[in-house]
């Protein structure tokens, strides 16, 4: 069985080095650079769900958002690349600056407000079978939704992104 | 001899199963009062060590297999002078590139290009700790191993990409683009070319599916012939090699994402390719040919050898596509991927299910009904293929394979060139002879 | 809860905390930042901060059916992967006519 | 409605593992796809044709053999042929059979090493460059036992030959060319003709139109594969081809792979010229006796023959003295790579690399 304070160390040092991370997404002045250092912190994220006892979810994680999505945002750079790849703020900076920080006050404030139910509840013995079982006994419709969701997304981005086939490469 | 086996089973020294061992280990530190941590950091350092271990000599040695296998393959030799057979000769590589001067362009992306070859090197060893090497030698057992391999192997590609963007070399560049197409891909084969198996097994767990294979006596290869070549093909266009090594592309973009590397870091994506494809041929040694499960043979050699020389065989496959194809075209190769193995997987995918149902429905015995899936996949798979190199391979049936044979010379009449002839496009007449040599 | 008893993991606060800083990091990402791929950035942040309170949640709180956040983690991820192709299309779709991804020149509402 | 990118500048070479040497090509790339080529040539000049107006006739042999040094007896061949013409030497009938039976070894060296070469630059790894190398080592051998030399031969002599064949010629050459060689020409077949990867590499690439071809005076396998049937062995006939009986492979398309294709098939008649040629080898003298440093008389002479990569021409006009007054090479590689541009425009990069890997190319013999 895992030691227990290895999960409360590993905790701390996976969410230390994720903020971190996602802090140097917005600081760095390169938008590749800024992918990889989002690329980190999905990964990062992803350790985070290993501590939550939620395997599938970090593998799922790393296989959709640090394989995926990071190479969708990789491709996306490379298909604009007229574009500005300087990273820059709009004028919204500062606003955005004061949101974000009210928001996280008040989320503090409330995480400490609110009376959790705690339950003590061990780590999840075996999540992906149990998950599977959850998609297709209470949750089937939605799970039917989000495929047909998926083909509408691949069908819309091929039209959205489609060349007229006059040079088909 | 099978008293032998009695005799030593379950005993530290019994290597078939080498989990005894480390146990013996652990079962000392605590007799002789060692704290909790310390057992838990033993544990994992045997594990790993023994990985680290494994990973150190195969990327020696694979460069050796490779090198002396494709020489054969060359009528060549291939190194046989340092050491017996030649073995000590990578090792001489590696020296000859750790002295070599690390050098880094004076333009390039300095975070970037020295993080690369790390990154890359890493997921081919994670992959590795939680595959399961014997009967209870499973490093990592996780439930979701199939997934987990598949995204690690998603994430050496964003590696290959790094370092090419990282060196701001135009080839480089090339390398990077190209292996970013490639990646998006050829997961998505991957993923579904396993994806058959794990519906076919029920289990995600990679040494549960070893279990499976010796529980009905049947390596998944047999049973599903067609992921195990989607999934070959595909992982060979993740591993960069040949006919599909567009990445680093020797001839064409001059090494691709390493063409900056030097010294060691690039011994390190040297070293990572060659990890990372054994990491490839485990996977495909666990799921498809059965891991350490042979038969009753497991039960005499140790399994984890029998696993290692799985992955060689594998690997050895490898090898002998690299040194017998040339390279695909950029947009050949992801045509191949879209046109021919992502339906064909698909496809499988339902006979598979279909297959599965039958199977929970019904409640056959396995007994009858895996011989006759195994007839019906193989049969299945050949069709498949056949028919799509009939109805969507590339046709070129229009041009004759050999010349024509003149027996003298014929230069036609062309419009630009000596007198308007309105149809004249027809060039020379019929052949005079054929020529035989 | 008794003082010998070895704390089960970080208490969810704590969780919950990571999942704020990482949902404002995004928040600030999208609504600061010039470069429409850097906006999705900020949006894929924000999902996961989300996955991360989902999660804490389902580890800790009490409920029927604990499993449910990770369900609902798996749709995030589903609908991220989706809303992250579409948007990427978009980008490279308005790059086409306007050869700039920057948003505030592309405030016109048409193409 | 496309992307709009940068065009990128790529120079593919002088530095690159498939130009074949120091060849240059400068590649404005959209993406993949070459917008525009430059070729640069000249980083192998070593101004041969100038070095040869202060040598004898005799001591400008050696500089032939580094012009193609692939092929480097049929440069030498083609050299004394215009020497031999300008000042009206004879040339013994055993010399001519040994100089055919030596031109058409060198055509089977040459284009072994072209066909590996190509299927290296369509990505094979080196397997059928070794494949070939292997059989263009048995060649080489011969020459080495023929004159002590592999590649730079320096073998043709002005009024025949330089040595005549050893005792163990003759079986050796027996050996290769109806044991060892036929063998192999059809494991080529078997490896490489219908290789359905190659017909995807290399069917409908590089493609050489025959007006392309006659317009830019290509000559060799890029002439042929355009279904020109053109071969001065027939056309104009020296040393005696028109005695052999052989064909001349044409291709239908004028791509590349038509070239590789027609490469191996040249082979094979290469072989029967041989063959026929071993039979007819007449006793006598191997070289006619010239004075050292030959004085032709004032005039000009062009001889022409079928060198592996084409029409090798030498221009060699004398004055009257011991060194040629103005020498001038018609390089096939040169000229064949004159519509490296028409071809490449439009292509990816790898289809460039393959194109230029059918070409041929020497680069010694490209910038002389």
């Amino acid at each position: 069985m895992i030691d227990q304070t290895a999960v409360v160390v590993a905790f701390y040092v996976i969410a230390a080095s994720t903020v971190a991370c996602a802090l140097m997404v917005a600081a760095v002045r390169n938008l590749v650079h800024a992918v990889l250092f989002l690329v980190l912190t999905f990964v990062g994220v992803a350790g985070i769900y290993v501590v939550l006892s939620a395997d599938f979810v970090a593998v799922a994680q790393v296989l959709i958002y640090a394989g995926a999505i990071s190479v969708l945002l990789t491709f996306a750079i490379m298909l604009t690349p007229g574009a500005d790849r300087r990273n820059s703020e709009t004028v919204y900076q500062g606003p955005a600056f004061v949101l974000a920080g009210l928001l996280l006050a008040v989320i503090v404030f409330v995480v400490y407000d609110t009376d959790w139910r705690i339950a003590g509840r061990g780590e999840f013995a075996v999540t992906a079978a149990e998950l599977g079982r959850a998609f297709f006994k209470p949750y089937i419709v939605p799970f039917e939704v989000a495929s047909v969701l998926l083909v509408a997304a691949m069908v819309g981005a091929i039209v959205l992104t489609r060349e007229e086939a006059d040079d088909a490469f | 001899m099978s008293a032998l086996l009695t005799i030593i089973s379950r005993n530290w020294y019994d290597i078939r199963d080498l989990s005894n061992l480390s146990n013996a280990i652990l079962e000392r530190i605590r007799d002789a009062g060692g704290p909790g941590w310390l057992v838990y950091v033993v544990s994992a350092l045997l594990g790993a060590g023994g990985i680290v271990a494994f990973i150190g000599g195969a990327a020696i040695i694979n460069i050796w297999i490779e090198r002396r296998v494709v020489g054969r393959m060359q009528s060549r030799l291939g190194p046989n002078r340092l050491g017996p057979f030649g073995l000590l000769q990578p090792i001489a590589d590696a020296i000859k590139l750790m002295q070599k001067e690390v050098l880094q362009p004076r333009v390039a992306d300095a975070l970037v290009f020295s993080v690369a070859p790390i990154a890359f090197t890493v997921p081919g060893i994670v992959v590795l700790a939680v595959l399961p090497w014997g009967r209870n030698m499973t490093l990592a057992d996780l439930d979701v191993g199939v997934v987990f391999i598949l995204a690690m192997s998603s994430l050496a590609a964003l590696a290959v990409f790094t370092g090419g963007y990282g060196s701001n070399n135009k080839y480089a560049l090339f390398g990077a683009m190209r292996v970013i197409a490639m990646l998006v891909t050829y997961e998505i084969p991957s993923v579904l070319a396993l994806l058959g198996l794990v519906l076919f097994t029920g289990t995600m767990n990679l040494a549960s599916i070893v279990l499976f294979q010796e529980k009905y006596w049947l390596p998944l290869v047999l049973v599903q012939p067609l992921p195990f070549l989607i999934y070959f093909i595909s992982s060979s266009a993740e591993l960069n090699r040949t006919p599909a090594d567009l990445a680093e592309a020797e001839s064409e973009i001059a090494g691709g994402y390493h063409v900056e590397y030097s010294g060691m870091k690039f011994g390190l994506f040297y070293a990572a390719e060659l990890i990372n494809c054994v990491a490839i041929s485990a996977i495909m040694a666990t799921v498809f040919l059965g891991g350490w499960w042979t038969y009753k043979l497991d039960e005499i050699v140790p399994g984890w050898m029998l696993f290692i020389g799985k992955i060689y065989a594998v690997y050895f496959l490898f090898v002998w596509t690299r040194g017998t194809l040339p390279r695909f075209r950029i947009d050949q190769l992801l045509a191949f991927a879209w046109k021919w193995m992502t339906p064909m997987a698909f496809i499988n995918i339902v006979v598979v299910a279909a297959e599965v149902l039958i199977w929970t429905e019904t409640g056959w015995s396995a007994g009858l009904l895996l011989p006759v899936y195994v007839a019906v996949n193989g049969a299945f798979a050949v069709a498949l293929i056949v028919g799509w190199v009939r109805f969507m391979g590339p046709k070129f049936s229009r041009f004759p394979d050999r010349p024509r044979f003149y027996s003298g010379i014929d230069v036609p009449s062309l419009p630009a060139y000596r007198q308007p002839a309105p149809e004249a496009t027809g060039i020379g007449t019929a052949p005079s002879s054929t020529g035989v040599a | 809860m008794p003082s010998d008893r070895v704390l089960a993991t970080v208490p969810l606060e704590h969780v919950l905390i990571l999942g704020a800083i990482l949902f404002v990091v995004g928040l600030y990402l999208a609504l600061g930042k010039r470069n429409a791929i850097g906006v999705l950035m900020g949006i894929e942040l924000m999902l996961n901060a989300v996955n991360v309170t989902l999660l804490g949640f389902s580890r800790f709180v009490v409920s029927p059916r604990p499993l449910d956040g990770q369900v609902f983690a798996v749709f995030i991820i589903t609908v991220a992967a989706a809303e992250a192709a579409v948007a990427l299309a978009l980008a490279v779709a308005i790059y086409r006519h306007r050869e700039t991804v920057n948003l505030d020149e592309i405030d016109l509402l048409r193409w | 409605m496309t992307i709009k990118s940068d065009l990128i500048e790529v120079n593919i070479g002088p530095q690159h593992p498939s130009t074949h040497g120091v060849f240059r090509m400068v590649a404005l790339i959209d993406g993949e796809r070459i917008v525009d080529v430059k070729m640069v040539v000249g980083y192998l000049h070593r101004s041969m044709e100038k070095l040869a107006e202060e040598r004898t006739y005799t001591q400008n042999i050696p500089f032939t053999d580094r012009m193609d040094y692939l092929a480097a007896m049929t440069s030498n061949l083609g050299y004394c042929l215009s020497v031999e013409k300008l000042a009206g030497i004879d040339v013994p009938e055993r010399a001519q059979v040994l100089r055919v039976i030596f031109a058409e070894l060198q055509r089977i060296a040459s284009h072994c090493m072209a066909t590996g070469a190509f299927i290296n630059d369509c990505g094979a790894w080196q397997t059928p460059v070794m494949y070939t190398f292997r059989d263009r080592e048995k060649v080489l051998d011969l020459f080495e036992m023929t004159c002590g030399a592999r590649i730079t031969t320096n073998y043709m002599r002005i009024g025949g030959v330089a040595f005549d064949i050893p005792d163990e010629f003759l079986p050796a050459l027996d050996k290769l060319v109806n044991d060892d060689l036929p063998y192999r020409f059809e494991e080529y077949d078997r490896l490489l003709v219908g290789n359905e990867i190659i017909l995807m590499r290399a069917r409908d690439v590089g493609v050489v139109t025959p007006e392309m071809a006659i317009n830019a005076s290509l000559s060799g396998p890029m002439l042929r594969s355009a279904g020109i049937a053109w071969d001065l062995r027939k056309a104009d006939p020296y040393c005696g081809y028109d005695q052999y009986e052989f064909d001349i492979p044409v291709g239908y398309n004028g791509d590349a792979y038509d070239r590789m294709v027609l490469r191996i098939e040249e082979m094979k008649q290469s072989l029967r010229i041989i063959r026929q040629a071993m039979h007819a080898l007449p006793s006598g003298p191997h070289k006619t006796e010239v004075p050292l440093a030959i004085r032709p008389p004032a005039g000009e002479a062009y001889s022409r023959i079928e060198s592996p990569k084409g029409e090798i021409g030498f221009y060699v006009v004398s004055d009257g003295g011991a060194a040629p007054y103005r020498w001038h090479v018609r390089a096939p590689s040169l000229i064949n790579l004159s519509v490296l541009k028409e071809m490449t425009v439009g292509q990816t990069i790898a289809d460039a690399i393959v194109t230029l890997g059918s070409i041929d190319i020497n680069v010694g013999e490209v910038d002389r």
